[in-house]
């Protein structure tokens, strides 16, 4: 009920910011809409018990992107809150066709049964991070055995809540402690995500250093106009 | 405890990609295209991190949507190089007056 | 052991007391919400006190040792000899004044820049741990978080600065943005030092790791976290945009940076936000240097044996030793982030401001390098130890052997507050 | 690099290791030049032109490689306890060849064979003597090998390579150093070449060719010692063509002046005619021999016979066949030759043209009849180089190569040798006698001279030849660069008729080129035998003749040519010294600005003269003749006599028995009348001027023309060779234009015809149907590109709705 509390909030606030990007036409609102919104987000990747992405969420793209984005519009601002205006017929158009496929994808969502789909995925542990809470639940043994059934259970719930830093770090080392090892087949270990980490941190270095080749000071358009009018 | 449900989780990615791809398809302003992108991958991700909850598809999920924060963050950095660019050129943010390739 | 401990406890407390009164089943929705609620309020109300009480003490503060430092004698009037009632007195003149929004200026964004650096700010309290266990949201990934909220009150102040159709503070945003996101890679990685040392991101579970006497301190673990100290201290100071480096409100160039445009109660938050952030980010560096809310010296431990077992017959769980060390322990760590608040004051009296290229240079030639060079040399340091003297570390036990046996004696201590819980 | 195999030692006591350390220096010697030439190239391309630098260069290859070379020799003698220059009675291989057999026995080889002979078949009663040979090879590396035959650079050292390369090297190096100041006028940037002739009346001007004329010099020396030194025939003909390359660049060194480049052409196409017989001679022997080598080899415990080995064997004998027919091949340990079980064998006439043919390279090079006319007109090249290639040393190579092949010639070969060098040296004294240019009459004297070798070689005399050869090289290179003295003396004036009493201005050169004029003419003292060195070479030629002629008297004139023109010789030497050192000078001109020359090109005069006069001191019982004799690999002890077409018996000459011997006195004599009638003759026509010689020109005006035509061997040739070949070329030129042209233009009209029809179909029906495909593409994207707004929102807009459409057409298609 909580739960349900807060994910109704901050769905409504996640949208609501989202529609609020769209129908904005002043870019610096719009940013500020985006916080919103990506902050929603964040907070439902925490009611989904995924703490590290939340943060990740937090820092990437609401301390990062967006700021980012911000300092694109101070740049590219030709005048004081530009806003660059959309004809209210495309307006029209492009509410309308959002609105078909909205009602594709929610119609998409609404005919498919996930429970069998996800039968039908390759078989997993019923809880994804039981791994790790067995471990620990070994080590609160002690507390567990003195507190009653209700705090035993409780502690079970809370040690599946969100701890998936550990996870998410080993399989970015290759290891998947939280798959059957039987998985791996004759390797003996499930496929971690060691070779799209280390690509995926040469990609942001060569992003690095292309952006910054990229958006390096050159001369402008209107100088070489003004050179030849002197 | 009540659980919301994967369902609800969709519906939310699902607006928010809606709303970035008409994001993209209306504003004129370069940034602005840029914001509705980020809608989009903030639906895709909502929907991994979702079915990393509610399905078996477990960690994964939480990897894959991991990485497309990470790829989303290249991507945008990409993307002002490119409007910063864009603006050097036309003098403008306004990505259709980008239109040399008119056939 | 670790996890959302105190609003779990507190959360479980009132539900049960509820349920103990009212009859009504400890399961219930209803009852659970309620409980939930309440123990959010309050948690949430204590940490606005701290928010909101500690800005008021280095306002103060700031101003007698401003004054003590220019041979004068600051505030002396209000509350007595020591003008201790000053920043109140200011406060409420503050509130009183006309909420202003220039004509120039984008209404909405500018009324809500404020409250967004604020949101940020107090955000950080949230997995911030004032004592072992006393933690609002006892995430896994808490150091991780606190970064991720610290670095959201910048966006605020860009806001701030570019609705304010203002140049002075466009001006003072654009060097504020870049600023703190050049600033904010250092500091992440000197804090990934200790972080990488105790190989968790929980405070929790760094903060026990430095039990025991203050040689057990990550500052003192090996060289390179000596150092990786002040450098992080440096980002710190930057990243709070405090003197030297408080380009984004240079008086004597921008007026008042970022918020020339602002008055009274808007204005006064963002002081709110920024004296907060000194205390979060000096508490930062006190749990991940300093040895947390140990007082390095023992006393807490002989505190904590001698009201071990008091009063765990009158509520269940309930354990006056624990809580009084851990009471102490809170009292250890404020004093710690005072002590360094009080040497951001003091270097902001002391120091002349940097201009902007020379901010920019500090952080991008010479923190980020020291900070990477620091992170590879600390990394390399306990394999090099092993490679020469077959151990991890100089003298002591090792730090996993010292995390199992912290693990040990915690859990018989949550235990015991469990118990008193019941 | 010396991976030679000592093939044997002359006697006991000689260490193995002897020839490689002979091999070592001689190869200094050798290949010295060589790096002295890639020097000079270097300095030529990339170095400031005007100093001596490249001059030095060459005399120190030069004269480095002439201490290696007398080193070599004096190694070379110590090694051999000097045993070549003891009497002929107690040497080991001239007294007595059998002993020789014997006491080489106990050599190296001969416990070889010993350790052979216990392997060896039963009925190989008598282990073969082992090979006793006065020579060391071996090989520096092997080129290729086609199953038998063997390409490879070797070695072959005797007594004869040793006294060449010390006589080559010591001449060139003297001449080298003459050379320093012969050619200092070309150390200029602007050269004025005053035989040539520009259209506007001027001199031709270029840059000074100081270093290349040093650089083709040490060309042509590492050529020159590698014939020397060569051990194939092969190897031989290799550097045979490189000196002829030498020498064309050499004569033609002022291009610019026709006479010359015409001379460097005739010279390089007339030694290729000779070179055409070499070729032969080569390929008879390859097919017929199945090798290359000169000298046995050894390779592990099998030696190979070499060339002269499989003719000769171990007795210096042609073993024939009882039919005359054919010539049975032995192999190293002196029995026949076999090969799966048949005794090998050549046909006695191949052996005849093999030998004529290589005999027909030495021809060429050594400018015999009929190919002489080459040689005199060879003197258009720099005087230095007249004196070392065109005198000593390369014209030589010919009689050397004649000398070393000496073992594969018949007695048919060795009469045509003969014949041929008599013609020769008669013709050339002859025509000697009215040339006035006085390079032109020591050019002739060289052809006459060689000829005496060649006849020497032809009558057996191959010791005799051979001394000629040494105290010749000696005396002309005196004799050219003292002209060359004069001609640097006198401003380039070679014409010896404004010349005459020079011995007043120049006594160096005067004197020095006497001593050479009485060493080729052969002066004695009457009644002693004590002459300067051409005397006694001469001398042992003539009594060779005189031996040859007496056993075969059907060949008279083969000692009557020779006699009669050491007279000739004679005459027209001291013509030449009276009319240009004696009496008065006849172009006051010439004789004003005549000068002696700096010391630098005296001193090599003064050392040269001294050898002229004494390096065959002793005569055939000197140092000189015994060392070169001492290699001679057919020993003539006794009579010989021809068993082939031409029944003739060539004579002994070795020892005091021998047929020569007996008739040395009394060939001397004559030879010594011969030669003082000669020269009392010119010294009564052009000193006293008792017989006026325009007299005698005029009385004998038509042998005076056809002496000065050169007995018309030009205007011959023309008729002969060059006359048919332009017209044969007209009649060609003919054919082509008339035939020919005709059938390739309408050729190429029906080409053209073919390919405008082509085109017009290529441009109605290919272009068209392109043409099509290509509008109608170009309508159809013109059609469609409205749809390419460019707008990106647009784009999106599309997705949006494609991914609509695509959704909504999967729900309505595909049941629930």
């Amino acid at each position: 009920m909580i739960e349900q509390l807060l994910f109704y909030t901050f769905a409504i606030l996640t949208c609501g910011g989202a529609v609020a990007v769209v129908a904005t036409q002043n870019v610096v609102r719009m940013a500020f809409w985006l916080v919103v919104s990506l902050g929603s987000v964040a907070a439902l990747f925490f009611l989904l018990h995924a703490d590290f992405l939340g943060a990740a969420q937090l820092l990437i793209y609401v301390g990062g992107t967006v700021v980012l984005l911000v300092f694109g519009v101070m740049l590219t601002a030709s005048g004081p809150y530009t806003t660059i205006k959309t004809a209210p017929a495309e307006g029209i158009i492009g509410a309308a066709v959002g609105l078909m496929l909205l009602m594709v994808l929610v119609s998409s969502i609404g005919s498919v049964d996930w429970g069998a789909i996800s039968g039908r995925l390759p078989s997993s542990p019923q809880s994804p991070f039981t791994a790790d809470s067995i471990r620990e639940a070994h080590a609160d043994e002690a507390i567990v055995n003195s507190g009653s059934t209700k705090v035993k259970t409780d502690l079970a719930a809370i040690q599946q809540q969100g701890r998936t830093v550990r996870q998410l770090g080993l399989s970015f080392l290759g290891l998947r402690p939280d798959r059957n090892l039987k998985e791996g087949g004759a390797n003996g270990l499930a496929p971690g995500y060691f070779l799209p980490f280390e690509i995926v941190s040469v990609h942001l270095l060569v992003v690095l250093i292309g952006a910054a080749y990229l958006a390096r000071a050159k001369r402008r358009a209107v100088s070489e106009d003004r050179v030849s009018l002197d | 405890m009540g659980d919301v449900g994967l369902n609800a989780y969709l519906m939310v990615g699902a607006v928010l990609f809606v709303c970035g791809v008409v994001c993209m398809a209306t504003k004129r302003n370069g940034i602005g295209v840029l914001m509705g992108v980020e809608l989009v991958l903030n639906g895709a991700n909502v929907n991994f991190v979702a079915f990393s909850r509610y399905t078996s598809l477990g960690l994964d999920g939480q990897t894959i949507a991991l990485f497309v924060i990470v790829l989303a963050a290249a991507e945008a950095a990409v993307a002002l190089a490119i409007a910063l660019n864009f603006y050097n050129n036309h003098l403008t943010i306004d990505v259709d007056r980008g239109n040399e390739l008119q056939g | 052991m670790h996890g959302l401990f105190a609003a779990l406890t507190l959360e479980d407390f009132i539900a049960r007391t509820i349920s103990s009164l009212t009859k009504i089943p400890a399961d219930s929705d209803t009852l659970l919400l309620i409980a939930f609620l309440a123990a959010a309020f309050t948690h949430a109300g204590l940490l606005l006190g701290l928010f909101g009480g500690l800005p008021v003490f280095y306002i103060w503060l700031e101003r007698k040792v401003a004054g003590r430092i220019q041979d004068r004698l600051g505030p002396t009037r209000v509350g007595g000899s020591f003008g201790w009632l000053q920043t109140i007195a200011d406060g409420i003149k503050l509130i009183q004044k006309e909420d202003l929004v220039p004509k120039e200026a984008d209404a909405l964004v500018f009324r809500m820049a404020p409250y967004l650096a604020t949101i940020a700010s107090f955000a950080a309290f949230m997995v911030l741990p004032i004592s072992d266990g006393w933690i609002a949201v006892a995430a896994e990934c808490g150091a991780f978080l606190i970064l991720a909220l610290m670095s959201l009150e910048v966006l605020g102040i860009i806001l701030a600065g570019y609705s304010s159709g203002s140049k002075w503070a466009l001006f003072g945003a654009m060097r504020e943005a870049a600023q703190m996101v050049s600033y904010e890679i250092p500091m992440a990685i000197c804090a990934l030092i200790p972080l990488m040392i105790a190989g968790s991101l929980n405070f929790q579970v760094i903060g026990r790791m430095q039990s025991g006497g203050f040689w057990n301190w990550f500052i003192l673990h090996d060289p390179f976290t000596f150092l990786a100290f002040f450098c992080y201290f440096t980002t710190a100071t930057a990243s709070v945009k405090r003197a030297p480096f408080d380009l984004a409100e240079a008086e004597s160039e921008l007026v008042a940076g970022f918020h020339t445009e602002y008055s009274g109660f808007r204005w006064s938050i963002f002081f709110l936000a920024e004296y907060s952030s000194m205390f979060a980010v000096s508490a930062v560096a006190a749990i991940l240097f300093l040895g947390g809310w140990h007082d390095g010296l023992g006393i807490d431990s002989v505190i904590d044996s001698l009201f071990r077992g008091t009063g765990t017959g009158i509520i269940e769980g309930f354990s006056l030793g624990s809580y009084v060390a851990n009471l102490f322990g809170a009292v250890v760590l404020i004093t710690k982030a005072c002590l360094l608040v009080f040497v951001q004051i003091w270097v902001r009296w002391t120091l002349p401001r940097l201009r902007i290229d020379q901010v920019m240079t500090t952080c991008l030639k010479y923190l980020v390098p020291i900070s990477c060079f620091l992170f590879l040399a600390a990394v390399l340091w306990p394999l090099t130890l092993v490679t020469m003297f077959s151990r991890p570390v100089i003298a002591g036990p090792a730090l996993g052997e010292r995390a199992l046996s912290q693990q040990t004696t915690t859990s018989i201590d949550a235990s015991e507050r469990l118990g008193a819980a019941r | 690099m010396a991976n030679g195999s000592l093939t044997h030692t002359f006697s006991d006591g000689i260490m193995p290791e002897t020839g490689d350390i002979l091999m070592f220096l001689l190869t200094v010697a050798w290949l010295l030049p060589l790096a002295g030439f890639v020097v000079e190239v270097y300095w030529l391309c990339f170095s400031h032109r005007l100093n001596k630098g490249a001059a030095y260069v060459a005399v120190a290859c030069i004269g480095i490689g002439f201490l290696c070379s007398l080193t070599a020799l004096l190694y070379w003698g110590n090694a051999t306890k000097w045993a070549a220059l003891s009497e002929p009675e107690h040497h080991a291989h001239s007294a007595s060849h059998d002993a020789g057999h014997a006491e080489a026995g106990h050599g190296e080889a001969g416990h070889e064979h010993e350790a052979h002979a216990v392997d060896a078949d039963e009925h190989s009663h008598s282990p073969p003597p082992a090979p006793a040979k006065k020579y060391f090879s071996g090989t520096y590396y092997e080129l290729a090998r086609f199953s038998g035959l063997r390409v490879s650079l070797d070695w072959y050292i005797d007594s004869l390579t040793l006294v060449m390369f010390t006589m080559v090297t010591f001449i060139a190096t003297c001449i080298h150093i003459f050379a320093i100041g012969y050619m200092h006028d070309e150390l200029t940037e602007e050269y004025e070449d005053h035989e040539v002739h520009l259209h506007n009346g001027g001199h031709f001007s270029r840059p000074g060719r100081f270093h290349r004329f040093f650089a083709y010099l040490s060309l042509f020396s590492f050529s020159m010692l590698g014939i020397v030194l060569s051990g194939n025939i092969f190897q031989v003909f290799i550097f045979w063509e490189l000196v002829g390359l030498s020498s064309y660049l050499l004569i033609g060194f002022y291009i610019e002046r026709k006479s010359a480049s015409t001379a460097a052409n005739k010279a390089f196409i007339m030694n290729r005619v000779g070179d055409f017989g070499f070729l032969i001679g080569m390929m008879i022997l390859w097919t017929s021999f199945g090798t290359f080598q000169f000298g046995d080899r050894t390779e592990g415990d099998h030696t190979q016979a070499g060339l002269f080995t499989m003719v000769r064997g171990q007795d210096g004998k042609l073993d024939v066949s009882e039919d005359g027919k054919e010539v049975y091949l032995q192999d190293a340990y002196g029995h026949r030759a076999e090969r799966n079980g048949k005794p090998l064998s050549i046909s006695y006439m191949l052996l005849v043209a093999a030998g004529l043919g290589v005999f027909a390279g030495s021809i060429g090079k050594s400018a015999q009849f009929p190919l002489q006319t080459w040689l005199p007109d060879a003197m258009e090249g720099p005087t230095p180089v007249s004196a070392l290639v065109h005198s000593a040393t390369m014209v030589a190579a010919g009689v050397y190569l004649a000398a070393r092949f000496y073992p594969v010639f018949t007695p048919e070969v060795l009469l045509g040798i003969a014949y041929i060098g008599c013609i020769t040296l008669f013709i050339a004294a002859t025509i000697a006698l009215v040339v006035t240019d006085i390079k032109r009459v020591l050019a002739y004297s060289t052809i006459s001279q060689l000829g005496y070798m060649m006849l020497a070689i032809g009558v057996a005399g191959w010791g005799a030849a051979l001394f000629h050869l040494v105290t010749h090289a000696f005396f002309k290179s005196l004799m050219f660069l003292c002209s060359g003295s004069v001609i640097a003396g006198c401003h380039h004036v070679q014409d010896m008729s404004r010349m005459g009493g020079l011995r007043h201005k120049m006594k160096i050169t005067a004197y020095t080129m006497l001593v050479g004029v009485i060493a080729i003419a052969g002066l004695a003292i009457p009644g002693t035998s004590i002459g300067l060195s051409g005397f006694y070479s001469k001398d042992a030629i003539v009594a060779s003749a005189l031996a040859y002629s007496e056993l075969n008297p059907g060949h008279i004139l083969l000692f009557i040519a020779p006699l009669v023109t050491a007279g000739i010789t004679s005459f027209y030497m001291f013509r030449l010294w009276f009319l240009t050192f004696a009496g008065t000078p006849r172009d006051a001109h010439v004789y004003e600005h005549c000068h002696e020359n700096p010391s630098v090109m005296t001193t090599p005069l003064l050392v040269l003269a001294v050898l002229a006069a004494g390096c065959a001191w002793g005569g055939e019982g000197g140092p000189l003749y015994r060392l070169i004799a001492d290699s001679e690999l057919v020993p003539a002890t006794a009579r010989v006599a021809s068993t082939g077409a031409a029944k003739v018996i060539l004579p002994s000459h070795q020892g005091h028995e021998s047929d020569v011997h007996h008739v040395h006195s009394t060939a001397g004599m004559l030879a010594l009348i011969s030669a003082i009638i000669g020269m009392t003759l010119a010294y009564l026509l052009y000193v006293k001027k008792t017989i006026d010689p325009n007299q005698i020109r005029q009385q004998f005006s038509g042998v005076y023309d056809f002496l000065v035509d050169k007995w018309r061997f030009d205007s011959l040739y023309d008729a002969m060779f060059v006359a048919p070949v332009h017209i044969v070329s007209a009649w060609c030129v003919s054919f082509d234009k008339g035939v020919l042209d005709p059938i390739l233009h309408s050729a190429a009209s029906l080409t053209v015809l073919t390919s405008k029809w082509d085109r017009a179909f290529d441009e109605t029906f290919v272009d068209g149907l392109v043409n099509l495909v290509g509008t109608v593409t170009y309508n159809v994207g013109n059609s469609l590109k409205v749809i390419q707004t460019g707008r990106l929102r647009q784009y999106v807009m599309w997705i949006a709705v494609g991914v609509i459409v695509l959704f909504g057409a999967l729900f309505t298609t595909i049941p629930k």
